[in-house]
């Protein structure tokens, strides 16, 4: 019982807590590849630090959708944090809802966050809303129909169902369809997380940004809260990724040595996704933008052939 | 001697209309008689209610249930049309578009066409039914051209030289009926009367009833308007002053069609039913299908509505040619709707000529708001007279397509397929054009209100008879359309 | 009971009427007559909703009657789940509707004829409960017709306006075709029947002895007759016309809930007249569904006509009811009674949503409307400054339509995916990965529907005023927001209790399908809210909206523990430095553009720039930026047909020369011919 | 008595062949007045045939439409038609939309269709019908044949009232004619409509200037 509590509470510690870092070892991954020093690993700890002790300007052309934005957007994503198998495969909240609910949750937040950047009434926020818009409605049906292939092999959508019977039947990962699967999603994760090469998250500058650019009007408290929620966005993709493609060292249960395991090794499977995420940056240059729904119309058709192959398979 | 009163109301009517010395008095006497007329003939109603059948005069005069529907829907339009016409014709008169003693004549002339129409109805002999026929022509000839401008001569002249024409033909239909009829009968002067022959057609000789009846479905099919023969009719119904053109629409077309059904059901007793009932179905899915066009694209309403009589009469045809019993009790209740609807319509359009002293559809626009009240009371019968429900036609054209389907034939469905898809075609092309003309922003300096108190009466009136039809048919006319079934199919 | 149920359903009709006829009789105050008939349609609809909700808790089944014979037409009606599902979406969208049309007809009230509208606006609600109650085919097609007449007068409401009387005539031709095309098909069914009855209870029975053949023809002529009223592609082109035509009271009932009476008319066939049927017909249907559904959502994305834009939105919400139903033709033919009953369940639901929100959208673009008198959304901007009400309201419903959580649209939508995911369990392959893909559409249009929503009230709510209407614009009278308010707490309850609407979904499907589901897909957590199961997953709304209460306190305590004393500075938008002007803001058009680009096979968009300069060619005076959508159903479809017929008509008309020597030469030549031919 | 039937039947052949000689000029002639002739000369015969039947038969009725139509048919309906022609002062030639030899072979192919159509009849026949069915009905359809052909207005009057005189020999021919209330009806609505149209070929004259009925074509789609 005390595990029930506690878990949840962990995992949304882990996902708040290591996110920045997350984001702190790709930029310095990244810049030690480029031959630069790059800033500490926890330069995003000392932003977000800054940020929240900071008072924010706030636009007068704006309304109170521009404040509500930050809040909205950062729950729900700390909803996301709940649901997801972080450590142990048993989520105890798991009734609440499914891998839908968590794309739908994105959702919300994307949404709220579209509406500001319109609601500035600046042109670069619009720009970028719309095309965060585009790059969503593309990557959406691949990220469906990748993660229908996994439900489908498991029957079941709910992520802490898939990972344990994935644990315990790991047969069913060596299956030609669920590889599929994970391309498409990889890609999706890449334009969902708004990295190279769909989106640099480096750049300020407008013909270039598109989550950047529905961000530009947020300053101190808010800037945080909207940071840190996209860092814990990419975070927690990367954690579904890892844990339902490659669910091997979660901890079955609740007991207190497999959660230090499952740590370990949670931590091992994320440096090296990071890992390779860097690798595709530093690999592509950023695509323009109507190349975008070529790429993600790969990860569609990849999802596809996963779905039908899943079916011929079977 | 109760039948001829019927005859004698209009006689009479029209002669005191046009020896009356006081010239506004005419119009008082016209509805008057035309009302004494209506009340009588529900009177009859209810005998052949009772008794099926009346007789006068030794078999002269033989009404049956077929008879009193029609002679109904010829009184109900006919009062309409009097009441109409007395305020028409007043604001003609008003507008000295024609002489107080020309409008005695015009009340002269219409009673004794409701004369001729009724005599068509009543009389058992089918060669005097054949001069009353021709008798309705020339008393309505002077009609259409009533206005005497040039258009109007040429409608007249085109309306009695084709009529006339049509119903010499029919004559001679009526000489092979009668020389076969002697040859059964022996003795002439009954040998035409209706309700003798019906007893012994089966014994005529088959090519002669055929060859008859060829010659009175092409004949008094022309009096009926039904495709190719219809050409005088747009002409004719588009000339004459719109009251006329509403009895012409709603209950000359019909005593037509009684006369070829009465031939009909001889011809289907002598040579079998497939043979007429087929030549019926094709001249009727012609005459829906002729009309199509005239009705899609269209300038003058006045046409527009008359090519809906065409098409009207040839789903009544198709109803009767499909001879099942639903889709006759159908096509005698289409009968009755249509000329209630028809003449309906007619009058609005009375009132838009009235108005807009045109017939062009194009010149007119936002009646609804110029004449609220046949505003509305045509986009009401646009609706009815296309058969959309819940309004009366479509009761009946649904009662007739229903049995299209019902006798499994494959001819007659196909038959009901197209004729469904026409009926859509027609429908479009009334909306559309109807439409335009009712709703939209009034243009040009007409001023607002309707005409006269009158009019709106007369439309009252039938738009009574609209709906009630729509969601109730009174037991007496249920069960006179259940005896015409029995009539048509001799049983 | 059973007495009581109908007599409050005959005591609501007869408030309609009652109502329209009230409407006509005051003549001199068309304000009163118009109040009247909006006062008792609302009681009314009370009556109908008790009705509803009486009939389907008890579950029971009640026929009416009506002794009128019509030569042979018989007026019954009947009363089962299924209608009283429908009643209950109709009425209380009805309700909703008739209070709001309260405050929205002062919008008409001393230019036109007010009566009229309530009078119309009574008949056509009394004309839908009939729709779904109805159980003869004669008494179907003429409340159906009259529901379509009496919608089309509320079309043409505003008939001055040429565009208005375009979409009237274009809504009652398609919807009279439509019609047409289920009269065949009742005329089809009824040659089976045997009797002359046309009652529905025949055709219940004739499902199983009819040929298959003529079955497939009833089903496509189903698929069209009811198709069109249901606005699928490419028979939705109507739709978009005539809802944003019609005043937005009526267009929120047009739109939430006339269009439902189609798909009500696909239960009927395909779950009662036409069992069993084969799976390829569910096919048919989900991929109708699918395509509706998608292409539905594209053309709302580039329409910048709010009122056109939520139309074709409701095009796209028929889809996903219909792919609902679709799935559960196939799982019914496949005999898989629960999986069937789910993916109704799917479609029912959001069936009842869409009525709710897509009626809180048309009533807010009516405020926005009686607000700003336009409905172009390019013209709008900032109104959540001036519509201080509107504009959390239409969030609700703008969320609520993205299927955003926990809000009513994303039940539904999950439901859906539940059911497609549930496909696995069809025998055949091909169906499968069909169904599969259908999802893949799903919730594709689930984004687009997002960013369509985001853009409508994104534009149009948000940033500087566009126009002088739009910086005019003060709020609507209370009663119209009263009303919205209904329905936006209704799009949260709906989100946040699914059980209870499920339950009387479930219901419904008893009677269908002959399968209690409620059982199978619903169970108690520790909360102590039902949450929704399947055996897929579980979803508890309820729940995960409580988390996210606590976790926003939690959240906020925080930071403010932080920073206790956390202060706003105001000031104006950085825009390289020129003050802010509503020039510089994001258009609807260009928040669109990269799908006009992406989608640019479908949109062919055409797009023009026209650059006017001043005396010397340096200065630009001014640049006119055409971009318009080709309308490719109507100009390669609908056009050339409606072309065809009228230029083979116009040739015909020659026919009538005017002389009469021809005329007279037919006669002759058909006489000839009959003596030849037929005499013999 | 066989041969006294013969003779007569044979007579009233002739007189039905002379008749059908006289619509074939009606359709040959350009002259107005020589068709009013024409028009005159059969009604004659057959006011000649028709007292004749009544004679062969004894039906004492006959007798009663012999007078008339002598009266109506060869008197006042020929009378009346020169008196417009003179009234309105008709000089012109009759125009006709078939040349004069084209006419007289689709008269031909009339009269072959008449006698076509009738055949299945009067194969069974004994009394005057062999013949006069369908030479009646010759004459009905060339009647015909002429209102269509021809363009002045008073044409079709002469057309139509041979398409009644035809139909009056089948009736004649066929069952000594009809029932006595019909004929006189008959005659009654002959002479009406051929006083109307008289009337109205007077106002056409008046109004359009031309009695040709190709001027007739306002009315028109």
């Amino acid at each position: 019982m005390t595990a029930k509590i506690i878990l949840p509470i962990l995992q949304i510690l882990v996902i708040v807590g290591f996110s920045p870092l997350v984001k702190g070892f790709i930029n310095k991954i990244e810049a030690r590849l480029q031959c630069r020093r790059g800033a500490s690993i926890f330069q995003p700890y000392y932003n977000l630090i800054k940020l929240l002790r900071k008072d924010a300007v706030v636009s007068e052309t704006s309304s109170w959708i521009f404040r509500a934005t930050p809040y909205v957007t950062f729950i729900s994503i700390l909803i996301i944090s709940l649901l997801v198998p972080v450590l142990s495969s048993q989520v105890p909240l798991n009734f609440t809802g499914d891998i839908i609910l968590i794309i739908y949750l994105f959702a919300l937040a994307r949404f709220f966050l579209v509406l500001t950047s319109l609601d500035t009434g600046s042109a670069f926020g619009g720009m970028g809303g719309s095309r965060e818009m585009m790059v969503s409605s593309m990557a959406e049906p691949a990220m469906i129909l990748s993660i229908f292939t996994v439900a489908l092999t498991v029957n079941s959508t709910n992520l802490s169902n898939i990972t344990n019977l994935l644990l315990n039947n790991s047969v069913l990962l060596l299956n030609p369809s669920l590889f599929l699967a994970f391309l498409a999603f990889a890609i999706v994760l890449i334009a969902e997380a708004g990295r190279i090469p769909v989106d640099n998250p480096f750049t300020h500058l407008e013909l270039t940004m598109i989550h950047e650019g529905m961000m530009l009007e947020f300053s101190g408290r808010y800037l945080a809260l909207v940071e840190w929620a996209s860092s814990m966005k990419l975070l927690l993709l990367l954690t579904i990724l890892v844990n339902i493609f490659f669910p091997w060292g979660i901890a079955g249960g609740l007991t207190f040595p497999g959660l230090i395991i499952a740590f370990a090794l949670y931590v091992v499977k994320i440096g090296f996704f990071a890992f390779l995420i860097v690798i595709v940056e530093m690999s592509f240059a950023k695509l323009r933008l109507f190349r975008i729904p070529n790429l993600l119309g790969t990860a569609f058709i990849l999802s596809v052939l996963a779905i039908i192959s899943l079916y011929v398979v079977r | 001697m109760i039948i001829l009163l019927l005859l004698i109301v209009p006689v009479i009517t029209a002669i005191a209309c046009v020896f009356t010395k006081k010239h506004g008095i005419s119009k008082y006497i016209s509805i008057a008689g035309s009302f004494i007329a209506l009340v009588y003939n529900i009177y009859l109603n209810y005998n052949i209610y009772t008794y099926k059948t009346l007789q006068g005069f030794n078999y002269f005069f033989y009404v049956d249930a077929l008879t009193i529907l029609t002679t109904q829907i010829v009184t109900i339009v006919a009062f309409a049309a009097a009441l109409y016409s007395a305020g028409y014709m007043e604001v003609e008169l008003h507008d000295c578009r024609i002489s107080e003693k020309k409008l005695q004549w015009y009340y002269f002339l219409m009673h004794m066409f409701i004369f001729t129409m009724l005599l068509v109805c009543v009389i058992n002999n089918l060669g005097v039914m054949w001069v009353a026929i021709e008798g309705t022509t020339l008393a309505t000839t002077f009609l259409v051209g009533f206005y005497n401008k040039k258009q109007h001569q040429e409608a007249a002249w085109k309306y009695i030289i084709l009529c006339t024409v049509g119903i010499t033909l029919a004559l001679f239909g009526v000489i092979l009926t009668y020389h076969s009829a002697k040859g059964v009968l022996g003795e002439i002067g009954y040998a035409l009367n209706w309700s003798d022959l019906r007893t012994v057609a089966d014994k005529f000789e088959p090519h002669l009833m055929k060859l008859a009846f060829l010659f009175i479905l092409v004949g008094y099919g022309t009096k009926a308007g039904l495709a190719p023969m219809h050409t005088w009719l747009p002409d004719a119904h588009s000339q004459a002053p719109s009251p006329i053109s509403a009895l012409f629409s709603g209950v000359l077309i019909n005593c037509s069609m009684y006369g070829i059904i009465r031939y009909h059901i001889l011809t289907s007793k002598c040579v079998g039913s497939d043979y007429s009932c087929t030549l019926l179905m094709i001249f009727g899915l012609v005459s829906v299908i002729v009309s199509i066009p005239f009705i899609l694209v269209q300038k003058d309403y006045k046409r527009l509505l008359a090519f809906s009589s065409v098409e009207h009469i040839g789903f009544i045809a198709l109803g009767i040619g499909f001879g099942g019993m639903y889709s006759v009790y159908g096509a005698e209740l289409h009968t009755f709707n249509h000329a209630v609807t028809k003449s309906l319509l007619f009058f609005c359009a009375g009132n838009l000529f009235l108005k807009y002293k045109t017939t062009e559809m194009e010149n007119i626009k936002g009646v609804i708001k110029t004449l609220p009240v046949t505003g509305t009371i045509l986009a009401i019968g646009v609706f009815a007279i296309t058969g959309t429900p819940p309004f009366n036609i479509f009761v009946s054209e649904f009662l007739v397509l229903a049995d299209g389907f019902h006798s499994g034939n494959l001819f007659t469905i196909v038959f009901t397929c197209i004729l469904i898809v026409c009926i859509t075609l027609i429908f479009v092309g009334f909306i559309y054009n109807m439409y335009r003309m009712i709703f939209g922003t009034p243009t040009g300096d007409v001023p607002k209100g309707e005409t006269s108190k009158f009019t709106i009466a007369a439309m009252l009136f039938l738009l009574f008879f609209v709906l009630i039809i729509s969601f109730y048919v009174p037991p007496l006319l249920r069960e006179v359309l259940r005896n015409i079934y029995d009539i048509v199919r001799n049983a | 009971m059973a007495e009581h149920i109908s007599h409050l359903f005959i005591i609501s009709i007869i408030l309609y009427l009652a109502g329209s006829l009230f409407a006509l009789c005051f003549y001199g105050w068309q304000r009163v007559g118009n109040y009247i008939a909006l006062i008792l349609a609302a009681i009314a609809s009370c009556f109908s909703i008790a009705t509803a909700v009486v009939a389907l808790s008890a579950g029971s089944t009640i026929r009416l009657d009506f002794t009128i014979y019509h030569a042979i037409i018989k007026y019954n009606f009947l009363l089962d789940p299924v209608s009283a599902y429908f009643i209950l979406a109709i009425s209380v969208i009805g309700f909703v509707a008739a209070i709001y049309s309260i405050g929205y007809t002062r919008l008409y009230v001393n230019k036109r004829d007010t009566r009229f509208l309530g009078f119309t606006y009574n008949i056509f609600l009394a004309s839908m409960l009939l729709v779904v109650t109805a159980n003869n085919a004669v008494v179907f097609m003429i409340v159906w017709e009259l529901m379509t007449v009496v919608s089309f007068f509320l079309v043409i409401y505003e008939h001055e306006n040429p565009a208005n009387m375009k979409a009237g005539f274009m809504y009652i031709i398609m919807a009279h075709i439509g019609a047409v095309f289920l009269s065949v098909a009742f005329f089809i069914m009824f040659a089976f029947t045997g009797t002359w009855d046309f009652g529905f209870d025949d055709f219940r029975k004739v499902g199983s002895h009819m040929p298959l053949i003529y079955k497939n023809v009833v089903f496509f002529l189903v698929i069209i007759g009811f198709g069109i009223k249901a606005g699928i592609f490419p028979l939705h082109l109507w739709l978009p016309m005539a809802h944003p035509a019609a005043p937005s009271n009526v267009s929120m009932v047009m739109s939430g809930v006339m269009i439902k009476t189609a798909i009500y008319g696909f239960i009927r066939f395909y779950f009662e007249f036409l069992t069993p049927c084969p799976p390829w017909w569910g096919v048919v249907v989900l991929i109708i569904g699918a395509s509706s559904a998608l292409l539905g959502i594209l053309y709302a994305l580039t329409e910048r006509d709010i009122k056109t834009l939520l139309a074709y939105s409701s095009i796209e919400n028929n889809g996903i009811i219909i792919i609902g139903i679709g799935l559960s033709m196939i799982f019914k033919s496949y005999n898989l009674m629960a999986l069937s009953s789910l993916a109704l369940m799917a479609g029912l639901y959001h069936l009842v949503n869409h009525a709710v929100f897509k009626s809180l959208l048309f009533g807010c673009a009516g405020n926005i409307y009686y607000a700003t008198h336009t409905k172009n959304i390019e013209e709008l901007g900032g109104l959540i400054k001036r519509l201080r009400v509107t504009a959390p309201l239409f969030l609700v419903g703008a969320l609520a339509i993205s299927a955003i959580p926990p809000l009513n649209g994303f039940l539904s939508e999950w439901l859906i995916f539940q059911s497609i995911l549930n496909g696995f369990h069809i025998p055949s392959v091909i169906i499968k990965i069909i169904t599969i893909i259908c999802g893949a559409v799903v919730a594709l249009t689930g984004a687009l529907v997002a960013t369509c929503f985001v853009k409508a009230f994104g534009i149009s709510f948000l940033a500087l005023p566009r126009s002088d209407h739009a910086k005019k614009a003060k709020e609507v009278p209370v009663i119209m927001l009263v009303s919205m308010g209904l329905l936006a707490s209704l799009c949260v309850f709906l989100g946040i209790f699914p059980v209870k609407v499920m339950m009387v979904i479930n219901s419904v499907n008893t009677h269908l399908l002959n399968t209690n589901i409620l059982p199978a897909i619903t169970s108690y957590d520790w909360l102590h809210t039902k949450s929704v199961q399947t055996n897929f997953t579980d979803l508890s709304p309820t729940s995960a909206t409580v988390l996210g209460l606590i976790l926003f306190a939690v959240t906020f305590g925080v930071l403010t523990s932080i920073k206790p004393r956390f202060v706003k500075k105001i000031y104006e938008t950085w825009t390289c430095g020129i003050s802010p002007e509503p020039r510089l803001e994001y258009t609807a058009t260009a928040f669109t553009r990269p799908f006009k680009t992406i989608f640019s096979n479908l949109y062919r968009p055409q797009r023009e720039v026209r650059t006017e300069y001043s005396v010397p060619n340096f200065f630009v005076k001014s640049i006119t930026y055409v971009d318009e959508v080709t309308p490719i159903f109507e100009k390669y479809f609908y056009s050339p047909v409606s072309r065809a017929v009228l230029s083979i008509s116009n040739r015909v008309r020659w026919v009538h020369t005017g002389s009469i020597h021809i005329y007279l030469t037919y006669i002759f030549i058909t006489l000839i011919i009959l003596i030849i031919f037929v005499g013999k | 008595m066989t041969q006294q039937i013969i003779v007569n039947s044979r007579t009233i052949d002739i007189l039905a062949v002379l008749m059908l000689i006289t619509t074939i000029i009606l359709i040959g002639t350009s002259r107005l007045r020589t068709c009013i002739w024409a028009y005159a000369c059969r009604s004659f015969m057959l006011t000649l045939a028709s007292g004749l039947i009544a004679y062969f038969s004894g039906i004492h009725h006959i007798y009663i439409t012999t007078g008339i139509s002598l009266a109506l048919k060869v008197i006042v309906i020929p009378g009346f038609l020169f008196y417009i022609v003179k009234k309105i002062n008709i000089k012109k030639e009759v125009e006709s939309y078939i040349n004069y030899t084209l006419s007289l072979i689709l008269a031909c192919g009339i009269i072959l269709i008449a006698y076509y159509s009738t055949q299945n009849i009067i194969q069974f026949e004994n009394t005057f019908m062999r013949h006069c069915l369908p030479i009646a009905l010759s004459i009905t359809l060339l009647g015909f044949f002429v209102m269509i052909s021809r363009k002045q207005a008073i044409t079709h009057i002469l057309g139509l009232i041979t398409m009644e005189d035809g139909m009056f020999f089948a009736a004649l021919s066929t069952s000594y004619g009809m029932p006595l209330i019909v004929e006189l009806g008959l005659f009654f609505d002959i002479l009406v409509s051929v006083i109307i149209m008289g009337i109205y070929v007077y106002r056409i004259k008046e109004s359009f200037d031309t009695i040709d009925t190709d001027s007739l074509r306002e009315l028109r789609e």
